[in-house]
């Protein structure tokens, strides 16, 4: 690529020069019914997704409604976001649609879909900034976990009490103040001293891989984007230390 | 209290850094708005020192006094100081008190010794939490006019950036929903500050405190961030456009209830605020990134009265430490401000700073003085409720970027407005309409408590 | 090598920011001095990292890469990147050269990906100590000449800081002696910039490289750090001023040995250079705070070409390592900079960068583009010889400070300045008859070896 | 006091409203000839005490000049330059007059003068930023200390050598840049070693008193101008522990 205005001497839109060719989702099934499914969870379409769902449920199985187009969709969605195509409010619609749509299937199942497990996600004790663990929640719902969400302010006990509760794959927690990250080093102790060896996540502005990566569990994570795949590694039997081995140093 | 009708300035030709309609004086003498700009560091303590109040006294101690000594090293003939408060200082507002008597004592000296003019600002830390607690009933609401009654004892200006209506916008901003920044910063947001700021107003005066304002930061700032630059896929730059412009709305709620100034520096809608109500007013730009980033580095210097850096945990530079060096670098970005005053080059100089940014991204070009006026200006024009005068600067704002063929988007950016726009428009008249809709529409967001509000 | 008899400008009028008569073109075609100010970011490496090549190689990586990530982030249009060597670098240039070669490749990324212009300049460390080795006779300086072949394969520009005169002037400066001052500076440091860069420059076009230029850091920055601000009392500002008139004639000889610039950041004296050599200068001021103290934090930025921050130790900041929060603000700088060009408001927004430090200080009033030119005109000549250009250049500073009753001294800088031109008046003409004087007087300096400089 | 120029904007001289009332010497000596030479080294003019000196030397005796007018001319130049009035290259010159001065005194003893004990001064290795270091040693001259200065750029194990040779009351030490400094630990770890519980000064740019503390025997020394007095501690036994507590914290 060569610069777009090789005279602009105050600044350069950037943004503008790299914006991605403009790629839209692929057909995601052959039948028409679920491709209308997938197609409005792609465009983040709550209100109709939940007409289109309620009417196809006379003539589909909830579960084939569910793999072969809500979470179909969302994974289109998955790939455009990674492609940069997609921004953030995108992803959260299409995720608050399959959620919704899911829901429908599941009254008509009679009985709640398996998630793939559990995770517990929190914001440090006396931090309120939780958009970081917002984010997250989103992402790793979307992803078909379960998500034990202690939202903010969170003191450390309660992070422990809640992972001993649910045994969740992984524990997440955000940070923004550099006063109120000093809460992760305690949780960790704590779950070590029950034997609980949980990847603990640690994630926000004011954390970084030094200093996460200096107590036992932790696990620094960059962005937010990255929580789904770290879920799937501590499903498939990552233990903490794997974890920090690939994705942090 | 009565929304505004008018606009202090004329137009936004006689908006210039350094002066303010009404200015504000000080204990110490210091002027606010009175002919030329002032620096504001904002010094915060390092991890670890608030454990205990022994250890935070100390490490404000050495960041003021750094502060006051590289401005008599450098020669800068003013400076304000602001400690935000960090969650221990409010929790226990005796803490918060220590430090301020502790830092009312060393601008005393300074100024006894060298003549240094120097004020303080104490931003109190709003510790209420939207979707836990009831905002105007708990112990965290107690503690807050607490910290107010101690600080501002000693402080010359009080201050908070305050939390109303963030459960909707935190739940709006990621769903791209320009209804809910609507209903949360306006309609919420400036109900919760309208109750805030009687309260505030009223401790000040009884303890000769200037009530200095409040800031959308929890809201504006948030969706700015997001925004973020040239690479980021949080939120669309527009969006951050449009919530910037709704801010006015609840912002100029503090104003309305008596606050005077100035602004506090995180709020980027202040050349707004200065345009309707001749306040002086603080702003971040450039030296901020330290703190965030943000696209209009310079621009924001443009009609600024004190000139800041948002805040700089201390730490050891070769320099000295991040206080006086940060000190320093706001010393001279005034100085040269000072200096185009000085020469009646104020105004190439403040179109300097403004086209450096005006381009730059959606979010500057609505905060560049003439846009800022016309957004106030809606707003004042449109004054039948907090909704109404928010919609409107929404809907100005839009107007103001699409008509502007030298301002660029990108393709989502621009599809992205017009559906915001498109949807501001097909929403109700009356506030009332628009509550009864909002109330149903997010009655499911988590914590979401409309008797916080009043509602 | 010829002595400089003319000046590059015809008036200090001419002289601007941005523009420099004799532009220089980087490997990847961005041009310095070709009309816009150019940021210059010098990241420096955390202790601990020296120790091995790895650690060193990945903290430039970050460093550079996150300077150069904020660029896109905010979209500064180009940059410069400078390494400075520490010692390691130089003591094993393949570790030199093995960092210029990663930081070519960083840069031809972001030039390839988003069209970023940049390029890089390195700085070999002058690890020469005078008064412990044979300046131009020992493994030392063999090793400053192979790092400076072996890193000129991969970066745009090569420079350093020279060291020639360093063991006189540091006796000389702390015994308030100029006479000292002339003979280190000029006399020796000039003799020793003459041998070093007819080498430099050889090796620059051998490798396709540009021969920077150097700096009079070691002898005049010391004394501008030691006089420091309002409450030091190292030295008085008025020596500072003079030996940074002297300074020119050793900082000049680079360019007459072949540099073409652009100047280095550090060297204060730049502005007189530009005025007499038309090269492109790199200058730094209030964002160097994080470095050292200056008086003259907007004043540098009148003339330059490139803008920088001298060195800033990487750390992490709220808003991200301290790498790209300054590249953020000195492209700030910049932008407002290339700001006053465009709109055709240079000379405005030059004369209120210059009136915010002209009268600070004794050493910034002497750097105002007037004065400076003037001061270039007196060593120009009195180009019979380094010492009598240097001894002119001294004596018309201090004429200058005298005749300008709005410069105000301290009493005892007062006096300081008499003594000093009473002293500068009686001394010889001759250089021969002053190195005679000189060898006599300093013989007994721990460590001075005549030998070194050929005398 | 009340600022001077109160409509100044953009800078103020602070060092103008605050300069010193200029303080002058007092008198030290009832003998003409003394105060003569106490004037000579408060005016730090070398040549001429030197002149004076060799010429009283005919009519007094050496330990009377040193006391009586060297050092005491000494003792007021450090006077005006704590109150602030002296410059510190004023005070260089005084110290090289006294030097010169006792240098003849001791000629004329057949004898070197005893000076009160023995520093060691070193700039830290690899770095030869070493005014600091430069400044220290006149002053502990001036002081009447004997400094061996080992000069900049100098190797661990050549400090801690030197230690072992001299045994002095205090060693300092000199960094401006953070990759040099970390040889202050090393130095101290090896002085422990050998059992020399010297107290350790480390000034310079680069340390700051955290990082001075954080090892044993080290002192952190803010201003070159505190050397002398701290010598003097030691001197007087205070242990570096002691030292510490009083200087530092
Ligand atoms: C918006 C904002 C606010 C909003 C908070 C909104 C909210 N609900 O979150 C409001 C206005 C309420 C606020 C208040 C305050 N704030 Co604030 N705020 C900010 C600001 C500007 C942006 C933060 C933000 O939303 N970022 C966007 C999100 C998306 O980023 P993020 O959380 O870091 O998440 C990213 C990654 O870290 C990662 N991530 C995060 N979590 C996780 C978890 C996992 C598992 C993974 C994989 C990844 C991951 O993913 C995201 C990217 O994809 C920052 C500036 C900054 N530099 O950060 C200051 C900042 C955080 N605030 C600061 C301060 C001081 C305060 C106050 C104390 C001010 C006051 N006195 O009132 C109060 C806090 C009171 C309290 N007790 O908490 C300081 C903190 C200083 C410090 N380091 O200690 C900052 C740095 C600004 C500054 N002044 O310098 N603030
Ligand atoms: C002048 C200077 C030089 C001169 C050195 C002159 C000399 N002989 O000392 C020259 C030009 C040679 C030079 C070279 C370099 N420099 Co240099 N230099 C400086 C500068 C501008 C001023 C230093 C100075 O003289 N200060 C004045 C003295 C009086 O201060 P001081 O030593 O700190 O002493 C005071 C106190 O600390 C105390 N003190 C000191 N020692 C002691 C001891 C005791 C017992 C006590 C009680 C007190 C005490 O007393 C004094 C006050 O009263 C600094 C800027 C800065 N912020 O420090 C950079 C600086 C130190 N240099 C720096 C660098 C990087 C270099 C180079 C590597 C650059 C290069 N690539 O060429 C080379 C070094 C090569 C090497 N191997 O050492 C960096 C160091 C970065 C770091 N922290 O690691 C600095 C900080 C500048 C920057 N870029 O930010 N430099």
């Amino acid at each position: 690529m060569k610069p777009k205005s090789e005279t602009n001497k105050i600044f350069t839109r950037y943004d503008i020069n790299v914006e991605v060719a403009r790629q839209t989702a692929r057909k995601v099934s052959e039948d028409e019914n679920l491709q209308k499914v997938a197609d409005c969870i792609v465009s983040g379409n709550e209100d109709e997704l939940e007409n289109l769902v309620k009417s196809i449920l006379h003539i589909k199985e909830p579960m084939e409604i569910i793999n072969g187009g809500l979470i179909a969709g969302m994974k289109e969605v998955s790939r455009l976001w990674e492609l940069g195509v997609y921004f953030l409010p995108q992803v959260i619609l299409s995720s608050d649609s399959m959620i919704a749509g899911i829901k429908l299937c599941e009254q008509k199942l009679g009985r709640p879909m398996e998630k793939k497990a559990k995770v517990v996600t929190h914001t440090a004790e006396g931090d309120i900034h939780d958009i970081g663990q917002v984010i997250v929640n989103a992402l790793l719902n979307a992803a078909g976990y379960e998500v034990i969400n202690l939202g903010a302010d969170v003191p450390v006990d309660d992070v422990i009490e809640a992972c001993r509760i649910h045994k969740p794959i992984i524990v997440t927690g955000t940070a923004l103040m550099t006063t109120t990250m000093t809460a992760f080093p305690k949780i960790a102790f704590g779950l070590k001293q029950i034997n609980l060896n949980i990847p603990f996540i640690c994630g926000g502005g004011a954390v970084n891989e030094e200093f996460v990566t200096s107590f036992d569990l932790g696990i620094w994570g960059k962005e937010a984007s990255q929580a789904p795949a770290l879920a799937e590694d501590a499903l498939n039997g990552l233990s903490w230390l794997e974890m920090r081995t690939k994705w942090n140093g | 209290m009565k929304l505004s009708n008018s606009m202090a300035y004329k137009s936004a030709k006689e908006m210039i850094f350094g002066t303010a309609l009404k200015p504000v004086k000080t204990k110490r003498g210091l002027i606010l708005g009175g002919g030329y700009v002032i620096p504001e560091i904002v010094p915060h303590p390092r991890p670890g020192s608030e454990k205990t109040i022994k250890s935070l006294l100390r490490e404000f101690e050495r960041a003021n006094e750094d502060a006051l000594e590289r401005c008599v090293i450098v020669g800068i003939p003013a400076i304000q100081i602001e400690n935000e408060h960090v969650f221990q200082m409010t929790d226990n507002p005796q803490w918060g008190m220590e430090i301020a008597a502790q830092t009312a004592h060393q601008l005393d000296e300074y100024y006894e010794k060298y003549g240094l003019k120097c004020s303080y600002r104490s931003t109190i830390a709003d510790i209420r939490k939207p979707d836990q607690i009831d905002m105007r009933n708990s112990e965290r609401t107690d503690k807050i006019f607490e910290a107010f009654k101690y600080s501002s004892k000693y402080a010359d200006i009080i201050s908070i950036e305050s939390l109303g209506g963030k459960e909707i916008f935190d739940y709006s901003i990621i769903r791209n929903d320009v209804t809910g920044l609507l209903f949360g910063q306006a309609v919420l947001g400036g109900r919760d500050m309208e109750w805030l700021w009687t309260n505030i107003v009223d401790i000040a005066k009884n303890n000769n405190c200037i009530p200095g304002g409040d800031t959308s930061c929890a809201h504006a700032n948030t969706a700015m961030f997001m925004a973020g630059g040239f690479i980021s896929k949080d939120i669309p730059q527009t969006l951050a456009a449009l919530s910037r412009a709704i801010s006015v709305s609840n912002t100029l709620v503090a104003y309305e209830c008596g606050a005077v100034g100035p602004g506090k520096d995180c709020a980027y809608e202040n050349p707004i605020i200065k345009a309707i109500t001749g306040i002086p007013i603080s702003t971040e730009g450039k030296a901020s990134a330290c703190a965030h980033m943000d696209l209009c580095g310079n621009l924001m210097a443009a009609v600024c009265d004190l000139w800041s850096n948002e805040a700089i945990q201390y730490t050891d530079m070769f320099g000295g430490s991040s206080s006086a060096v940060f000190t320093e670098i706001l010393g001279y970005d005034a100085a040269a401000l000072n200096s185009a005053i000085e020469l009646g080059f104020q105004k190439q100089f403040q179109a300097c700073l403004i086209n450096s940014d005006r381009y730059r991204s959606p979010h500057s070009f609505i905060l560049c003085p003439d846009n800022a006026w016309a957004i106030g200006k809606a707003v004042v024009d449109n004054n039948e409720s907090l909704y109404s005068r928010a919609r409107a600067a929404a809907l100005k704002s839009g107007e103001l970027m699409f008509n502007d063929p030298n301002l660029q988007f990108t393709a989502f950016e621009k599809e992205s407005l017009t559906k915001y726009i498109k949807e501001l428009e097909a929403l109700p008249d009356k506030e009332d309409d628009f509550i009864d809709m909002c109330l149903k529409k997010y009655s499911k967001v988590k914590g979401f408590k409309p008797s916080s509000y009043n509602l």
